[in-house]
């Protein structure tokens, strides 16, 4: 089979983990590790497509990653700042806790 | 000769290569790069101990390590031997495996580190296109494996001083990164011997090194600053403060594996600090024309050697900083430092060539340490201590 | 599909699998480390350098940190203890990401033959990243620093104590 | 449009030239630091205004020196510096800045007597609690002045003009509490505005014939013999050129800025301004303005004259402007003989000597006007301040007939104000207003057109020697009429007194006959004016007749004025003796009631009548819609209550139950909503595929 196909299978296969943990998980902060896997996956994806594509040197899919992976950065900052803020409200990082809107 | 002279180990390596069949060669070459480094820095590493406690002592009135062979030289063998021969104990609630693979987690990044330092004209293992992104890249990636250490070992020394590690160097590795980004900019690469080269050229016999120019000279002592933090030295050494954490991440760690936390820390020592000779300091470029004649390997080590003399007299000199101090420092100081100096240097880069540029660059960046050293830092003063829990 | 290919595939996945299965929270984030470095090191493998080198200084240095000080700050690694650690409804949640899974391979499988084949490596150095960033690309660096910024005052202001108690 | 040489590209203009835009700079930079100062910091204020002032006369002096040099060395004497300020398709609009004789001569006068004007300024208006607002005024007025100076685009020039407009405006009426200052700057806004529509009107005709308000940009400019050329080809109404009807629409805002007849109106009541304000911007430099512009733009007028004997006949543009001139000084003197306030007075004789500029730029060309207006803005700025110390010295006295016998109790002030008064009247030989003024009627002499405007001036000169001499004579001969007794005035104001007098004595022999050095070095590079014929046989009878006609007037006055000193109710002397024309005069001819009779009453009337259709018929149509809508409104209300709401009520109560059941999805779990995500995204990309499919 050819490489790009590997790739794409890994990285949806990281995709999934990463959902599946994203959904079964009830600490907040392993969801969002779940949801950082999806990211990368999706990284993956991208950098893979711009490796295999027609235009490598249009670089499109590689800066794209890139900006993935700053916004991911920024996303991972606040996520985590969401859930410590949280945590001071409710004692918990139980996802299934947080379903008020009162703190 | 002299050409000889200077490209000595390269000669060496490709003449023991020429022995191999075409199709190895180049795989043992890189092998024997490896090797070299691996054998290289550990013995400096011994060496430098000695010197280090030996010059402390001498700061302290005392003599330093002075039994074991001549002067004490062979002390650090003994110590190796020692470590070697210790029981490893490992704590009862430790978590074995990462408590296992901190240590080498530490020591591979470090030495990862050193394949980008170009040691001498073409003595760089990989001479890569982002060869500073890489270094910072594995900087990066000794945090982790610190905090495994403290984490692992299930004490809260250790967690304490984890903690205080990892936040420290995540707090320095900041201005680390952008002191050393005033240099990519006017460089324009982020292949280091491609900075070096740049730096590499002589007007009336005197080099050009970055640390000659206003921008330079700051993006120098803030690296400095910024390096000895990231690497924990004193006065930044609070996440191993005898006196407060008994060994700080390390406490639970005996001997090989203490070894290898030590051997991590110092030879991460020597790479920030080839770095920063690479980065501002010509690295292996000579500092006056006319002694171009001697290798450039040893100007390289040279400057390292000074670096680390350098290290360690502060360390002998300094107290310690407290967290609060520290934070507020790296935060409020050091990072807006950084930032001013990147933009002087973007100024230096767009003013051109010209006497404006030295006052301007000047005034800007001793304006910017009168307003913030002097008065904001002074302002404050040490407040009193504050933590923050998520609680 | 070359051996090495295989390692990496087998290292990240068992991360990302370790990573969202394991007990003890901080394990997790040690196993994302680990999947981070899997990938890292694909795109190196992918001839991308620098992102390579990026994925490592932020994932691995920044992001990974940040997770294992939110776990140790909110104690989660020994709230675990207490109850199970998935949620409920944690089957459907798996079936449905097998599901995702499951279209996506399908997906992937039915293009396969569509996919261009082995193409030449893209000869990219950091100069034609930086002139690329800074010419085609200026706007998204400009918006993605905007945000980056906003995000960092966000988080900052987020996770600060509304009462200034300090203990 | 031809394309436009950027910064000046055969000769490069000198480093001077390219920093001249810093002349005007400074002192508007000030202005703006000014304006961001607490009141209280009085003395930054003043050291701004005065430094940054002085910085612009250095460099005006620089500059006057380089042009002066180039001048000797028959290097040419104009450098222009253009750039491109903004771009619409093809067209674009040029500024730039010129320096050459004109502008050398005017940036010394405007830089020197404003700074010696700035610093009396800071004794007069010592105990003004708005002293910083009234230095950042100051000094944005003489930026804006130094740039009508050094503009070399009519577009720059407008620009600047308006803001000393501006400046003037704030100025008159900087002690806005007194309602006549407020109505006083209000009129000179106004006035003056109806003078810049004609000039905007000129504007955008040349910038319509010659695609460009650049006067010189190395053959391109509008001034040029290749513009002219086109300017001149195109004739207008009146068997007027385009040029000369150009000409004549920016004359009117010349009338408007420098006073003269119809528009002169604003001129004396803007002395309700502070008296320092009166002698830099309305006696010296701003009123000047005009007949600067005049100077500027002089090509355009005189373009298509064509010599006649050994002067240069006229053009119809050239007429107009010397017979407004001729006539507002005859004018304004007449008026000033009848006036009791000494400030109103040396208003004026300022309309009246503005007059003999006009004229004597009508007849004489650009150096004779000129020449008169540097010396008259010395002698008048010198004047004024005298008047200022007068009035500081006698507790805030304007009316003369309250005064006297004070050349004992102020010294200083007296042998200056005298100076000054002898150089205005023209006293022969010796003061610069003679000579100024003889250039003037000499020109006036060998005018082509007719002589009329000769013997107007030369009446001009015996009036303006006679008022003086009466002003002279009620303020400071005579014993002291006031209540509180008189003081000098402190140094500060006294010290530019003295230099204002010193330059009004000598600023004359730079321009005499004998050696009109003045004359050469500012017609040399203007377009072909003749200099007046120093050798010409008439010279020495109408020096020695102006002279007599001088001495006349100083001696008339004397006689009536001289030694008494009438109490302030007993009646003028020249009252007593014909009192109609008496009135007249003092009434100022009643043109201020006759506009008040014709123009505003008109605009009254029409305001009422707008005023009444506002409330009559829009407002009536307003109402009645108005009316129309509430009744539609109040259907409609009727209708909601008692048919649509019960409807409503019920589909609400449909919504709220469904709203319920949908609520239910809503369990604010995160991963719930991620379940929903994942789902939808499934089914999507089955939908997808399949379509793909068929």
């Amino acid at each position: 089979m050819n490489p790009l196909t590997g790739y794409l299978l890994v990285a949806a296969l990281l995709f999934a983990t990463g959902l599946a943990g994203a959904l079964t998980r009830r600490n907040a902060i392993l969801v969002l590790i779940g949801i950082e896997l999806m990211l990368n996956a999706a990284n993956l994806n991208l950098i893979a497509f711009w490796r295999y594509g027609p235009h490598p040197e249009a670089l499109t899919g590689f800066l794209f990653a890139i900006f993935s992976i700053a916004v991911a950065a920024a996303e991972a900052a606040v996520g985590l700042g969401l859930v410590i803020s949280i945590y001071r409200h409710l004692r918990t990082t139980d996802l299934d806790a947080m379903n008020r809107m009162k703190g | 000769m002299i050409e000889r002279l200077d490209q000595i180990f390269i000669l060496l390596r490709d003449w023991l290569v020429h022995f191999l069949p075409a199709n190895w060669q180049a795989v043992v070459a890189t092998v024997l790069n490896v090797v070299a480094i691996i054998a290289v820095f550990p013995t400096l590493f011994a060496l430098v101990t000695v010197m280090e406690r030996k010059g402390l002592g001498r700061m302290q009135n005392r003599f330093g390590p002075n039994r074991v062979g001549p002067y004490g030289l062979f002390q650090p063998v003994a110590d190796g031997i020692k470590a070697l021969t210790k029981e490893d104990v490992v704590p009862f609630r430790a978590d074995t495996i990462v408590h296992f693979v901190a240590p080498l987690v530490l020591v591979v990044a470090v030495f990862m580190g050193f394949s980008v330092l170009p040691m001498g004209r073409n003595m760089v293992l990989a001479d890569m296109d982002a060869g500073l992104l890489f270094f910072f890249a594995m900087g990066a990636s000794t945090e982790l494996s610190v905090f495994m250490a403290g984490w692992s070992s299930r004490n809260k020394y250790s967690l304490l001083g984890a903690m205080r590690a990892v936040a420290q160097m995540i707090s320095y590795e900041v201005p680390l990164l952008m002191s050393g980004l005033a240099v990519v900019m006017i460089s324009g690469s982020l292949t280091l011997s491609k900075i070096v080269e740049a730096q590499n050229r002589y007007t009336f016999g005197l080099p050009h090194w970055y640390v000659f120019t206003p921008w330079g000279f700051a993006g120098l002592v803030l690296f400095s600053i910024a390096a000895m933090a990231e690497t924990n030295r004193s006065p930044f050494d609070l996440p191993e403060g005898e006196s407060e954490l008994v060994a700080g991440y390390f406490t639970e760690y005996s001997g090989f594996k203490f070894a290898l936390f030590f051997l991590g820390e110092y030879v991460g020592m020597f790479s920030i600090a080839g770095m920063g000779a690479t980065l501002f300091l010509g690295g292996w470029s000579a500092p006056l024309a006319i002694l171009n004649w001697v290798p450039s390997w040893i100007w390289f080590f040279g400057k390292l050697m000074i670096a680390m003399c350098l290290f360690i007299w502060i360390r002998g000199t300094m107290p310690r900083l407290r967290q609060d101090q520290l934070m507020n420092f790296a935060w409020k100081f050091v990072i807006p430092m950084t930032l001013v100096n990147l933009f002087v240097a973007a100024l230096w880069r767009f003013v051109g060539p010209g006497w404006a540029r030295w006052v301007v660059c000047w005034a800007i960046l001793i304006a910017f340490y009168v307003l913030m050293g002097q008065t904001i830092l002074r302002r404050r003063g040490l407040g009193p201590r504050s933590y923050r829990y998520a609680e | 599909m070359t051996p090495v290919f295989y390692i990496l595939a087998i290292l990240t996945l068992a991360g990302g699998l370790a990573a969202v299965t394991l007990k003890n929270t901080v394990h997790c984030a040690l196993a994302l480390t680990v999947a981070f470095a899997g990938l890292a090191l694909f795109f190196l493998q992918l001839d991308a350098q620098f992102a390579g080198f990026a994925q490592i200084l932020i994932y691995i240095g920044a992001v990974a940190i940040l997770v294992v000080f939110a776990i140790l700050l909110t104690r989660s690694s020994e709230a675990e203890a207490s109850g199970g650690i998935l949620s409920r409804h944690w089957l459907a949640g798996l079936i449905i990401a097998a599901a995702v899974f499951a279209v996506l391979g399908w997906a992937i499988l039915r293009g396969a033959q569509a996919l261009p084949q082995e193409s030449a490596v893209p000869a990219v150095t950091v100069h034609q990243i930086g002139t690329a960033l800074m010419g085609r690309y200026v706007l998204p660096l400009e918006i993605v620093a905007l945000l980056l910024t906003s995000a960092l005052i966000g988080a900052v202001i987020v996770a600060m104590h509304e009462k200034e108690s300090a203990k | 449009m031809q394309e436009q040489i950027l910064s000046t590209a055969p000769q490069a203009a000198s480093s001077i030239a390219q920093w001249l835009w810093l002349i005007p700079a400074a002192p508007i930079v000030a202005a703006g630091i000014a304006a961001l100062l607490k009141q209280p910091r009085r003395r930054l204020a003043s050291g701004l205004a005065i430094g940054s002032l002085s910085f612009s006369l250095l460099l005006s002096l620089i500059a006057f020196g380089h042009n002066v040099s180039a001048w000797a060395a028959n290097a040419p004497t104009r450098e222009v510096v253009n750039f491109t300020w903004i771009e619409v398709g093809s067209q674009s609009v040029d500024l730039g800045w010129v320096l050459d004789p004109l502008s050398a001569i005017m940036l010394v006068m405007v830089s020197f007597v404003g700074l010696l004007i700035f610093i009396y300024s800071i004794g007069y208006m010592e105990h003004d609690e708005n002293f910083t607002r009234f230095f950042c005024f100051l000094s944005l007025f003489a930026g804006a002045m130094l740039g009508v100076v050094i503009a070399n685009s009519l577009l720059l020039l407008f620009m600047c003009w308006e803001i000393v407009g501006l400046t003037s405006y704030l100025l008159i009426g900087f002690w806005y509490q007194k309602p006549s200052a407020a109505a006083a700057a209000r009129k000179a806004f106004v006035t003056t505005r109806v003078g810049d529509i004609f000039f905007l009107l000129g504007m955008v005709w040349l910038f319509a014939q010659t695609g460009t308000l650049l006067f010189y940009n190395n053959g391109a400019g509008s001034l040029e013999s290749g513009a002219l050329a086109n300017l001149l080809a195109h004739p207008a109404a009146f068997g007027l050129t385009a040029a000369g009807a150009i000409g004549l629409l920016i004359f009117c805002g010349a009338v408007g800025k420098s006073g003269q007849l119809p528009l002169h109106v604003w001129l004396p009541d803007a002395m309700e301004g502070p008296t320092p304000v009166s002698a830099l911007i309305h006696a010296a430099t701003m009123v000047a303005a005009g007949v600067y512009l005049i100077a500027r733009v002089y090509p355009l007028m005189q373009t298509g004259a064509v010599f006649q004997g050994l002067a240069l006949g006229s053009t119809p543009a050239l007429t107009v402007v010397t017979w407004v001139g001729a006539i507002t000084a005859v004018f304004a003197a007449l008026i000033a003989v009848a006036q009791d306030d000494i400030k109103r007075i040396l208003a004026y004789s300022t309309v009246s000597q503005l007059g003999y500029m006009m004229a004597g730029l009508g007849m004489g060309g650009v150096a004779v006007g000129m020449f008169h207006l540097i010396t008259h803005a010395f002698f008048k700025a010198l004047l004024f301040l005298g008047a200022g110390s007068v009035i500081h010295g006698t507790h805030e006295e304007q009316d003369i007939r309250r005064m006297g016998g004070l050349r004992a109790d102020m010294p200083v002030t007296f042998a200056t104000y005298g100076v000054g008064m002898l150089a205005l009247c023209g006293f022969p030989l010796l003061f610069s207003g003679f000579w100024s003024k003889d250039g003037i009627l000499e020109a006036a002499k060998l005018w082509t057109v007719t002589r009329t405007p000769f013997y107007l001036l030369v009446f001009g000169a015996l009036l303006t020697a006679f008022y003086m001499t009466r002003q002279v004579a009620y303020v400071f001969f005579g014993y002291w009429r006031g209540h509180k007794p008189a003081h000098e005035s402190p140094r500060v104001m006294t010290t530019p007194l003295a230099i204002l007098a010193f330059f009004s004595i000598v600023l004359g022999f730079i321009g005499t006959p004998a050696w009109p050095w003045f004359q050469r070095f500012l017609t040399n590079p203007t377009a072909g004016t003749e200099t007046l014929g120093s050798h010409e046989p008439g010279l020495l009878l109408l020096m020695t007749t102006s002279s007599l006609v001088v001495l006349a007037g100083i001696g008339l006055a004397w006689r009536i004025y001289g030694g008494r000193s009438p109490s302030p109710e007993e009646p003028d002397a020249l009252e007593q003796s014909a009192r109609p024309i008496w009135l007249v005069l003092r009434g100022k001819f009643f043109v201020d009631e006759l506009y008040g009779a014709t123009v505003i009453a008109f605009f009254w009337w029409w305001g009422r009548v707008a005023d009444w259709l506002d409330r009559r018929v829009w407002g009536g149509a307003v109402a009645a819609v108005t009316w129309a809508f509430a009744g539609w409104a109040r259907l409609n209300r009727f209708l909601d209550t008692y048919w649509v709401d019960g409807a409503f009520d019920k589909g609400c109560e449909e919504l709220s139950s469904g709203g319920g059941l949908l609520s239910r999805v809503q369990t604010g779990r995160v991963q719930s909503y991620l379940r929903l995500l994942a789902l939808g995204v499934i089914v999507l990309a089955v939908i997808l595929f399949w379509s793909s499919h068929a």
